[in-house]
């Protein structure tokens, strides 16, 4: 196991070098971060002022070289935008993204296992039917849509709960429903379908014969065999939001790192952008290989 | 401490800096300019009072080149130190140093500032090649200690009446009001600063009490009558004419295309009833602004008729067109480019319409254009709330200008016999160039004098005006 | 009404499928009384599993259907009963232990746990379930049981799961165990014990045994009467003795007449080049050798049966000779080329040649397919064998051959009975028109008469076409009636080798002998006096 | 020989099952929310090949004087029945004419995505650790690579269009495909009836695509339906980059997000075309969930005889 997983972390690292090389030119190609820092009115004095300051007037492979050498002192270089280390910014963001992820894909996981298992105990059933529409009506309405509609219901009219912003914990109320609702209706249909394929197993009847209750059928017998693909979209799920809730960061003003990406890139702050690819790389592949590990852990069969 | 002295603003734009000498940058304009950090000279472009005051007293010419400032006495910045006329040498080399990348320069164009101490109180400016209008550029530099580094800060000190307090990146800006403020004591003791990029969030955080003034929330959440309230932003919302291309070189193309878009139709609809219809480049508070200039009007036939003349000159009037827009230029920009090019289809235009965002649409807006571009009218707002042309005719008019659609030797000419110009020989100037470009050159399809809604709590006083958009001056609020 | 421990009365039982209605169980009716052992005999795919599953209720209804009759326990019926009060019943006053136990068997879950979760749904302490578990494990011959706690089921080989069902079923000491084919996959000195094992719980709780088996051995050994059943229905029932000596209809005469063990013993055809030679293969799984250097070899149309205890390494064996599993080191020469260290593409070419029928049938056929396709898939991936508008035909032909119909060819494997299964896993071994089949219990599932035939097929096949089988079974008489050369193992090792006549009427290996005298013999009468007689060897 | 000849089957014909259509059809039947589920995507189907010909010119009818015309009132003509956008074109045309784009690029990306991350994930699944290193390790890549960022790239490396916008939405959703699939392969390659397949000699690709893919294709297509629903919002999301489509083209997700900020003052702008997203995610959900059914040998029969509910 201890091999397995020091292999794992030697060929993320390798991942990871692919990611910046692969980052660090392509995102360069997509223009030059001088005209957008500077206003368009700026002097071409300005701008090769400006370009030397950053020393982007260097050849690409250079700025590699030094972008490289600075990174193995851990100096992740300067925002552009912000004049204080990327690391710094990056950081800042990633830990209430990070928060807000954990929090929501747990609940998300929670009630989708919970309630995806007791809907394939009868498929087609009123709780199954029930429980399918709500939650793809959910799940592919558009995000913004609900999150303004729960402001203005629950903020404006209701006033139970603040608009937006951080700061006491009725703010997260919003933010994780509203995140809630997408990666539940997935993965619910995930737990479903895949409890119902292992409802039919023959091992369910050794459970029934031993008298066995259905809960413990569904939740202790069924489901670990039906886990692997759902841990896997759970993961994606997760994956996805530790790259950034945007809709939710933009609409309740929550400052993660997923709308200081999307700036970052639209502003070609490149310092900025590949800290926090690698920030949430580093999140990501830790967390395929706890996903990696975990299938091990559900299916002994798997572990060879 | 009297909470209810405390405000609360919401601000559709977060700041990643808090640079005194990038505050012409709205959004740090909005929370530092005049909060914290003064300039020498104030523009009062709504009261009419014109240039008036501020750090500096007073101030005469010496010549064509240099400027005599007097500057104001018993000041402190808030770290304690005294203000004196070093510290206004400073700032301006700060402001104009190639060691960081301030946005100041760009003002002065090709003269070179350097500012000589004469005593603690005065101080002399001196623009090489000299700058009519030196006085009213001052009202862009902030004056910063002379302890400031010549590098980005990120906790501006300054002689304002406020105080940076805590800056919760991401989160929140305070701003705490001085007790050893020079000037008169605003009414606001402390200052909040929120950002929600979702304009319906901004509205919404102030009819909930959560926020007291949102400054630019947009014309479809502006449903209160109570607390809303419309001012012009001092953006001009045009296309541009490429004439580089077929069939945009053809003067008759060019008022066809005018003739063909129905201004009033948007008033009211896509955009505020509060518009007015653009004449010109600058919006009307601007120095020399044409009055005489009346919008073009909407004469499909017209327009039609003279599609067809150019035709029969051999002008390919059937090659095609690409309306450039920009994504989330202002709200619903989307409809209203749509709405464009169904009215310039209607005369029998061939229109395409491609939206970008910001980086590769500046790519477009500004020069080298691509040379196998199609013919393009490319949209764009101009934002010039400072008073003088000057600030908008050289980038968008000049041949050499990075953003002009055509090159012309008379414009050229009349743009730099402007620039040099003062008092109301300028004005006269600028009225001449104004009225040419529209009548002559026809160099642009002039749409809108935006205007901006801002939603301000019952519980406060605030008059949004046309400064709103690059400044907000706390001392402007007031409660009920 | 008497009151039976437990009583069917009039139950049939129907499933509804795309081809019609299956009528599964027609109108039975049977009691068992408390300390009792009924056998259930029959034909493969006469009902005896669906009728054991009705009574634990574990038939899914739909599209299955008990159409009438009732299943009375202590007077109760249970077909009646709430959802809540049949699982007090289920596993603590009722007990199965089903055919199939790889299937049967939570993979995700150590066999350890499973055993202690029967104890706990019932109230045991943890501690205590521990205890007892091992207890069990030990009972039922697992070795090291403590390291069999914290095993998976895929970590056992096919006779050790069946004891951990066993196991299982036996926890809470129920009034009633259900035993569907429980041996099986057993050898013969480890059935005894099991038997033991069962009777002895028998006298110690009165408890009822229902057994479902084929064979005639066992029920002689244990039943106190027999239920025969035929096409869903009974057709004869009595004591052992009676039905045996006296069988009044025609299908248990022909059961009875197909008993194996009595053809005669084949000679082998004489020396050759070797199909295969096998040499010094070894394979271990950790620092368990589950396979020691194991050395033979095979002529062309000729079996190798192979024999031993259960968990000896007989399908490692095999599965190590299909590269199924690497084998560690040694040999397996087929026809000179050595089938352990070929690469891969090289195996392609030969994997034709050389046919597995799997233990757990239930597993080695695709849920997803039907019969049809399964058997058919041999002539998809080597269609040179058969055109492809032959094979219609020549399905129904494999089909009938092993005793099912030709509209069994639409069914899908959960369809079917377990011998069912088995058979259809041999038809397909025999579409691909192998070289060498092996054969891993490959008839143990099924009932005399049908084996009967099915041996008489593969015998047909050896003689015409020259197939070799490696032939893996623990059922001696069936060995005798087929095998040229027996192969005795035990613990990974190939203790004894020989002819079959050397090995059956001359054994050498003490281990050997052992296996020879825990025969059961079908024969009532002669198994009395058999036990008899091991009881007084052993006092 | 001993047949087992007692068994009834009430119809015993030839082996042809009777029409594989009218058996599909008669399963259909059965499942009467899937069978709606059809009949829609049906209708959307057919929106998609002939709308934009019958609507094509009414949806782009402005008027503003009919601007954000509300709904349920057919006084300008049934054209308006869901009433008019900001620009008072006809909403009921327009959700129809966008049903094109919509699918094309919905599907297109789906479909780019789903069937490279299955083949990848079979692949990484079955074959050598080492291979399954290099695609899993690549998966984390893709997965850890912004998607905005990739847009950004493609707009600047190549030209804008609508297959550069699939490309860019199935890229980044290839990982899912490919992680859950390799996850049920690992399981599923386990199971003795791969062995009993190799032992036939089988060939990879056959073990892979006849026996392991099947076991996965209904968690691939339940995965796929929602992502039919997040691609066709998240590509308008890209529209504002430049890629993809630009007004007057529309989608039904363009159209969701242009209506966004009259949520407040006209509802029915976003609403329509959100519900003809949600619509059409529900149906193919409710009919990836029947076809799970009916691809399942032990579930069938729960189409196959009528009337009985389960129980
Ligand atoms: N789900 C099902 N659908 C249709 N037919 C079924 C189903 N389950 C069992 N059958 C049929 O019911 C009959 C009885 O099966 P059962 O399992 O009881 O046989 P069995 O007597 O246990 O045979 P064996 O000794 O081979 O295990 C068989 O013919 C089988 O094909
Ligand atoms: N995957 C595995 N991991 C660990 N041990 C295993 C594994 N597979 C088999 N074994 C062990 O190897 C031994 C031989 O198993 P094998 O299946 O060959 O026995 P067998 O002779 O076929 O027995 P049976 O007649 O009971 O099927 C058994 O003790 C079993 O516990
Ligand atoms: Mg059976
Ligand atoms: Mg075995």
């Amino acid at each position: 196991m201890r091999k397995l997983i020091f292999g794992r972390v030697l060929s993320s690292f390798f991942s990871l070098i692919a990611l910046i090389v692969m980052v660090f030119f392509l995102s360069r190609l997509t223009g030059d971060p001088a005209a957008l820092f500077l206003p368009r009115e700026a002097t071409q004095e300005m701008l090769d002022n400006f370009r030397r300051l950053h020393g982007l007037n260097d050849p690409l492979i250079v700025q590699f070289g030094r972008y490289l050498s600075d990174l193995a002192h851990l100096d992740f270089g300067e925002s552009l935008r912000q004049a204080r280390p990327a690391i710094d910014v990056v950081l800042e963001g990633f830990v209430w993204t990070f928060q807000l992820a954990v929090i929501t894909i747990s609940l998300v996981a929670f009630a989708a296992i919970v309630i995806g298992s007791i809907a394939a105990f009868r498929p087609g059933g009123v709780f199954d039917r029930f429980t399918s529409v709500v939650s793809l009506i959910g799940a592919s309405a558009p995000d913004f849509w609900v999150a303004i509609v729960a402001i203005v219901v629950f903020a404006v009219n209701l006033a139970w709960l603040p608009t937006s912003g951080t700061g006491t914990v009725w703010h997260w109320v919003l933010p994780v429903a509203v995140l809630f609702i997408r990666p539940f209706g997935l993965i619910l249909q995930v737990v479903r379908g895949s409890m119902i394929q292992s409802f039919g197993s023959l091992y369910v009847k050794t459970a029934r014969a031993k008298g066995v209750g259905n809960l413990s059928i569904i939740f202790v017998h069924t489901l670990r065999n039906a886990m692997l693909p759902v841990i896997t979209v759970i993961g994606d799920q997760a994956a996805a939001m530790l790259n950034g809730a945007v809709v939710i960061e933009t609409i309740f003003g929550f400052p993660g790192v997923g709308k200081l990406m999307i700036d970052s890139i639209l502003q070609r702050d490149f310092n900025v952008v590949l800290a926090a690819i690698m920030v949430t790389a580093l999140a990501i592949f830790i967390m395929n290989i706890l996903i990696d590990l975990a299938y091990a852990i559900l299916d002994p069969r798997v572990r060879t | 401490q009297n909470a209810s002295k405390d405000v609360t603003i919401v601000l559709g734009e977060g700041v990643d800096l808090m640079e005194p000498c990038m505050s012409t940058r709205s959004n740090i304009g909005r929370i530092l300019l005049q909060n914290i950090n003064e300039t020498l000279t104030e523009l009062d472009i709504t009261g009419g009072k014109g240039l008036m005051p501020r750090l500096a007293e007073s101030w005469d010419q010496q010549n064509d080149k240099t400027w005599r400032f007097h500057l104001r006495k018993n000041v402190k910045f808030s770290d304690g130190s005294d203000f004196d006329a070093e510290d206004v040498k400073h700032s301006i080399d700060r402001a104009m140093s190639s060691k960081i990348a301030c946005e100041t320069p760009r003002y002065f164009g090709s003269s070179k500032i350097t500012a000589t101490v004469v005593d603690p109180s005065t101080i002399d400016i001196t623009a090489d090649p000299g700058q009519a209008i030196l006085p009213l550029m001052m009202s862009i530099v902030t004056i910063v200690p002379s302890s400031t580094p010549v590098e980005f800060t990120r906790n501006p000190v300054g002689t304002g009446p406020y105080k940076m307090a805590a800056w919760n990146v991401g989160q929140n800006i305070v701003l705490q009001r001085r007790d050893d403020y020079w000037g008169e004591k605003p009414q606001v003791a402390k200052a909040t600063y929120v950002f929600r990029t979702d304009p319906a969030v901004a509205a919404a955080m102030v009819q909930t009490g959560e926020a007291d003034i949102a400054p630019s929330i947009s014309v479809t959440d502006a449903t209160n009558d109570k607390l809303d309230h419309a001012y012009p932003n001092s953006e001009v919302f045009y296309l541009r004419i490429d004439q580089g291309k077929a069939p945009l070189q053809d003067k008759r193309v060019r008022e066809a295309l005018n003739l063909a878009i129905d201004r009033k139709a948007f008033v009211g609809t896509l955009v505020p009833a509060e518009t007015t219809l653009a004449t010109a480049m600058v919006p009307p508070s601007t120095l020399g602004f044409n009055k005489d200039i009346q919008p073009w009007p909407f004469d499909p036939d017209k327009a039609k008729k003279l599609i067809a003349a150019a035709k029969a000159d051999g002008v390919a009037v059937d090659s095609k067109i690409t309306i450039v827009g920009r994504s989330n230029l202002f709200p619903n920009v989307l409809e209203v480019m749509e709405a464009i090019q169904g009215m310039l289809k209607d005369v029998g235009f061939n229109v395409d319409l491609q939206m970008y965002e910001v980086a590769e649409f500046e790519r477009i807006y500004s020069k080298p254009y691509s040379p196998d571009r199609t013919a393009q009218l490319v949209g764009a707002q101009h934002d010039n709330a400072r008073g003088d042309p000057v600030f908008s005719m050289f980038f968008k008019y000049h041949s050499k200008g990075p953003q002009s659609g055509f090159s012309d030797p008379k414009v050229d000419k009349m743009i730099e016999d402007a620039t040099g110009a003062t008092g109301d020989d300028r004005a006269k100037k600028w009225s001449g160039l104004i009225a040419y470009l529209n009548n002559e050159v026809v160099a642009d399809i002039l749409l809108f004098n935006q205007v901006g809604f801002a939603r301000v709590n019952e519980r406060v006083t605030f008059k949004p005006t046309i400064a709103t958009n690059g400044q907000l001056q706390l001392s402007q609020i007031g409660f009920k | 009404m008497a009151d039976h421990l437990l009583e069917v009365r009039n139950l049939s039982v129907q499933f509804h499928t795309a081809g019609g209605i299956v009528k599964a169980v027609r109108d039975i009716s049977w009691h068992l009384d408390r300390g009792e052992t009924l056998a259930i005999l029959g034909e493969s795919g006469s009902g005896k599993s669906v009728s054991a599953s009705a009574i634990m209720n574990l038939i899914d209804m739909p599209p299955g259907e008990i159409t009438s009759g009732q299943i009375l326990f202590e007077g109760r019926d249970l077909l009646a009963l709430s959802a809540g009060e049949r699982r007090l019943v289920n596993g603590k006053r009722i007990a199965m232990i089903f055919q199939d136990p790889l299937g049967h068997l939570n993979p995700v879950y150590t066999v350890g746990w499973q055993l202690v979760e029967t104890m706990r749904v019932h109230g045991s302490r943890k501690d205590e379930a521990q205890r007892r578990a091992l207890e069990l494990l030990t009972r039922v011959g697992i070795p090291s049981p403590k390291d069999a706690m914290r095993k998976y089921p895929h970590q056992f080989s096919g006779g050790q799961r069946q004891r951990v069902m066993i196991a299982m079923a036996l926890a809470m000491k129920p009034d009633i165990v259900i035993a569907d084919e429980p041996t099986t996959a057993l050898d013969v000195t480890v059935q005894a014990e099991v038997l033991a094992l069962l009777d002895e719980l028998q006298n110690e709780t009165g408890m009822g045994l229902l057994l479902i088996t084929h064979d005639l051995g066992v029920v002689a050994e244990v039943a106190d009467r027999v239920v025969v059943m035929n096409a869903g229905e009974i057709v004869e029932t009595g004591t052992p003795a009676a039905v045996y000596h006296n069988p009044q209809h025609p299908y248990t005469r022909k059961l009875i007449g197909a008993a194996p063990g009595r053809g005669e013993i084949h000679e082998p055809s004489g020396d050759g080049e070797p199909l295969l030679r096998v040499a010094g293969m070894t394979k271990s799984y950790g620092a368990f050798q589950a396979l020691k250097h194991a050395s033979f070899d095979l002529q062309p149309g000729e079996t190798m049966a192979v024999v031993g205890e259960s968990g000896s390494g007989k399908s490692t064996l095999a599965r190590c000779l299909l590269r199924l599993e690497q084998a560690d080191s040694g040999q397996a020469l087929w026809k000179g080329r050595d089938l352990l260290s070929m690469p891969p593409k090289e195996m392609f070419g030969l994997r034709r040649q050389i046919q597995m029928v799997f233990q757990d049938p239930t597993q080695s056929l695709n849920p997803r397919m039907s019969v049809y396709d399964l058997i058919a898939e041999a002539w998809m991936i080597h269609p040179e064998i058969l055109p492809k508008d032959k094979w219609r035909e020549r399905v129904n032909e494999l089909l009938s051959q092993v005793g099912l119909l030709p509209e069994h060819a639409r069914r899908y494997p959960h369809q079917f009975s377990g011998g069912q299964r088995q058979r259809i896993a041999i038809a397909r071994a025999l579409a691909l028109q192998p070289e060498l089949i092996v054969c891993d219990e490959a008839v143990s599932a099924l009932d005399v008469s049908i084996q009967a035939q099915v041996i008489a097929l593969l015998d047909k096949l050896r003689r015409e076409l020259k197939i070799a089988f490696i032939f893996i079974a623990h059922d001696l008489p069936v060995v005798r009636d087929f095998a040229d050369h027996v192969m005795v193992m035990k613990a990974g090792e190939i203790v004894e080798l020989g002819t079959a006549r050397e090995i059956f009427e001359n054994p050498r290996q003490d281990y050997t002998k052992r296996l020879l005298a825990a025969g059961l013999d079908p024969d009532p009468e002669i198994q009395r006096k058999r036990s008899e007689e091991r009881e007084r060897l052993s006092a | 020989m001993t047949m087992t000849q007692t068994l009834e089957i009430s119809n015993r014909t030839d082996f042809k099952p009777r029409g594989a259509i009218r058996t599909v059809l008669r399963m259909l039947w059965r499942d009467k929310f899937a069978l709606a589920a059809a009949i829609f995507l049906l209708i959307i189907i057919a929106c998609a090949v002939f709308g934009p010909m019958l609507f094509g010119d009414a949806a782009l009818s402005q008027n503003l004087r009919s601007r954000n015309l509300p709904p349920f009132s057919i006084k300008n003509g049934w054209l308006y029945a869901m009433g008019a956008d900001s620009l008072g074109r006809p909403l009921l045309p327009r959700v129809v004419a966008a049903a094109r784009n919509t699918i094309l690029i919905a599907a297109g990306a789906v479909l780019c995505s789903s069937v490279v991350g299955a083949l990848l994930g079979l692949v990484a699944g079955y074959s050598s650790p080492r291979v399954s290193n290099v695609i899993m390790r690549l998966a984390d890549v893709i997965m850890s690579f912004p998607s905005l960022l990739l847009a950004v790239i493609v707009l600047y490396m190549l030209s804008p269009s609508v297959g550069n916008l699939i490309i860019v939405l199935a890229i980044t959703r290839i990982p899912v495909y490919l992680r859950t699939t390799r996850a049920e392969v690992l399981e599923i390659r386990q199971r003795m009836f791969v062995e009993a397949a190799q032992v036939m000699g089988a060939s990879s690709s056959r073990i892979v695509f006849r026996h392991i893919l099947p076991m996965v294709i209904p968690t691939l297509v339940t995965i796929a339906t929602l992502d039919f629903a997040f691609v066709m919002l998240a590509e308008s999301s890209l529209s504002f980059l430049g890629i993809g489509i630009q007004p007057p083209e529309i989608t039904w997700g363009l159209m969701v997000s242009q209506g966004r900020q009259y949520l407040a003052t006209a509802w029915w702008l976003a609403f329509w075309p959100g519900l003809a997203i949600i619509l059409t995610t529900m149906s193919l959900n409710l009919l990836s969930n029947w076809m799970r059914i009916v691809l399942d040998p032990a579930q069938r029969w729960r189409l196959e005889i009528g009337g009985k509910s389960n129980g």
